[in-house]
């Protein structure tokens, strides 16, 4: 308050504390408030003849560098954690998940028939697709918009991306294995599935890379 | 020298002993009432006189008796027991008798008095310390630690073609295969349960039933665990095994029946 | 925790940031918390590689004085602060209850017997002890239940908590007023009345001096 270093004694009747037992005041003051405490009221709580603003200004100079800093909140002060700590007051559990089947297959469908609509997506996975299931998978980074589909209703379609590729260690979609390869790989059951002809996997697998070509 | 009531007969000392008997209730006890009874004799607690104490606590009773003061039987039981002790005190020790000593008895019931003293005179020396939130003060705003938890969802390759495999060949997977893997069932449980109850001489718990590869992942475990139960006490039903179990949520055990 | 200069940088990938650094990074998490921190939660919110025990003991000396003070509780640390400025801090002061002579005298019992059983609490008190006294002591989380006592019925055992040290200022439960003088006098001693057997009692007292050491 007074930038006189005489007046607050003279003018009290007792004896001000040193200006480093004020500074201490002040701090503990700072350190135990559930508020910023403005000089004010600073002044009110110190005994009589402290001057709070001085001692504040020794107490920031104090903290500077410090672990935690003095803040001028409004019109008020506080002690506060030092902006480049504040990834100590912060702990991050990372939890690993499977994807869920419906995930899965819904990623599948994208990847091997992108770009694809929803409607597209049901029907082949022969049951309805929730938006949830979407919504992981684009929030995850795997799936996204691609072009409209020119047909009534323009739906949306849905493509792979590249943090998909990175993820699952593929320089294309096109890298895919498809039916034919996957059998041989043993990864399905070797015998067709009814009403499906070899000839008719050939155009399936050709219908897809059109589709990959559309994409480029 | 019985007759402790002469004892008192200054005015400061009669209206003392009146102020412990209208006070009764305040007391904490016996041991509570001989330490208030003890600070009378102004000395050391390890020298105080046993006797001298008996003496007025049994003149306390007295007096809260003939004032028809209900006292609870805990100071009764102490009255009782100071009188049985003064009289080991008075009387010459009986070579016969093994049991301790009028000395030993006051000695214990001195040191009993000097630590109840003693806890009292810490517990006010705790009391009296700097105490947090009345002269020392914790953080005002503390800084609470956010907890960021965040879900990584994997799948592998493997994963994604087998679920379009599964897609493109649907009609040939038989839906309940992948699930059926964690189920052990009863009829498996009780196949392997009979031939191996012939071995089990001894109380053996359910737990060391569970077959190889069943007994650490949870949802295994849990299968084999009630197939297992299920099995044995269709063998107890059988005749084949006894089953026990000692008390709610014990081990179950189970053994053969002795032939 | 190591006293070893060189073992945390050398065991670790990456160079632990300089003493110093680590001394504000304590500083920031003692003023961010208003319980007590251990040092194993500091040494796991630290970067791999500091020694918070280090770095406690240098930033314990620095607030040597100060309006606010690092004190250790137990096993971990906390800035509070200095006793001689409570004072200041009517607006802080927290209410507290007053507890009954039985509820003091039983705290009192439980930290300089501990462990003890309610038997032994009794017999030293001389009354029985109400359930709402530990209730209450339970309650102000000074008191919890310690391992049972392997003697006829298993009694629960009574011990103090962290929560006791903070309140009364304790460094730990050897640090209590008189202890050594109570200790020396015999009046800790679980002493038999006459004519009972001591053989059960032997293993009580090696009990009772494993509670103090564990402290250390």
């Amino acid at each position: 308050m007074s930038e006189d270093d005489d007046a607050p004694t003279e003018s009290s009747l007792f004896e001000a504390p040193p200006l480093s037992e004020q500074e201490r005041m002040v701090e503990a003051v700072l350190f135990a408030s559930a508020e910023p405490v403005g000089v004010a009221d600073l002044n009110a709580r110190l005994p009589h003849g402290c001057d709070a603003a001085r001692a504040l200004e020794m107490l920031r100079r104090r903290y500077e560098g410090r672990g935690v800093r003095v803040v001028r909140v409004g019109e008020a002060w506080a002690i506060r954690t030092a902006p480049d700590l504040g990834f100590l007051m912060q702990r991050e559990t990372v939890e690993m998940r499977k994807l869920s089947r419906a995930a899965v297959e819904t990623l599948a469908i994208i990847a091997y028939h992108q770009p694809v609509t929803r409607a597209e997506i049901e029907e082949i996975r022969g049951v309805s697709v929730s938006r949830g299931t979407i919504d992981q998978l684009l929030e995850l980074e795997w799936i996204r918009f691609g072009r409209r589909r020119m047909t009534p209703g323009r739906p949306v379609t849905y493509v792979v991306t590249q943090g998909f590729l990175d993820h699952f260690g593929l320089e294309s979609a096109r890298d895919l294995p498809g039916l034919k390869e996957l059998r041989a790989a043993g990864l399905l059951d070797s015998r067709p599935p009814p009403g499906v002809s070899e000839d008719g996997e050939e155009a399936e697998d050709e219908g897809q890379s059109d589709m990959f070509e559309d994409e480029s | 020298m019985d007759d402790a009531g002469e004892i008192v007969d200054s005015i400061e000392a009669r209206r003392a002993a009146e102020a412990l008997i209208v006070d009764v209730d305040g007391f904490e006890g016996p041991l509570d009432l001989l330490l208030s009874l003890s600070r009378t004799q102004k000395v050391d607690l390890r020298k105080i006189s046993v006797l001298q104490l008996a003496e007025q606590y049994l003149g306390f009773v007295e007096r809260a008796k003939a004032l028809r003061i209900e006292l609870a039987a805990d100071y009764l039981v102490m009255a009782a027991w100071l009188a049985f002790l003064k009289s080991r005190l008075l009387l010459p020790p009986d070579p016969e008798d093994e049991g301790p000593t009028g000395e030993d008895l006051a000695a214990h019931l001195a040191f009993q008095l000097e630590r109840l003293q003693a806890m009292r005179d810490v517990a006010a020396r705790l009391m009296g310390r700097d105490r947090l939130g009345r002269d020392v003060f914790a953080r005002g705003t503390p800084t609470d630690v956010t907890r960021i938890r965040r879900v990584t969802y994997t799948a592998t390759l493997l994963d994604l073609m087998q679920a379009y495999a599964r897609i493109r060949t649907r009609d040939d997977f038989r839906p309940y295969v992948m699930d059926r893997d964690s189920i052990y069932t009863m009829e498996e449980a009780l196949d392997r349960m009979r031939g191996l109850i012939g071995y089990a001489g001894e109380w053996m718990t359910l737990s060391n039933w569970l077959p190889e590869g069943w007994e650490t992942d949870p949802a295994r475990r849990r299968s084999a665990t009630a197939a297992n139960f299920a099995a044995s006490l269709e063998l107890v039903k059988q005749g084949a095994a006894e089953i026990r179990q000692s008390a709610t949520f014990a081990p179950i055990e189970i053994r053969k029946v002795a032939r």
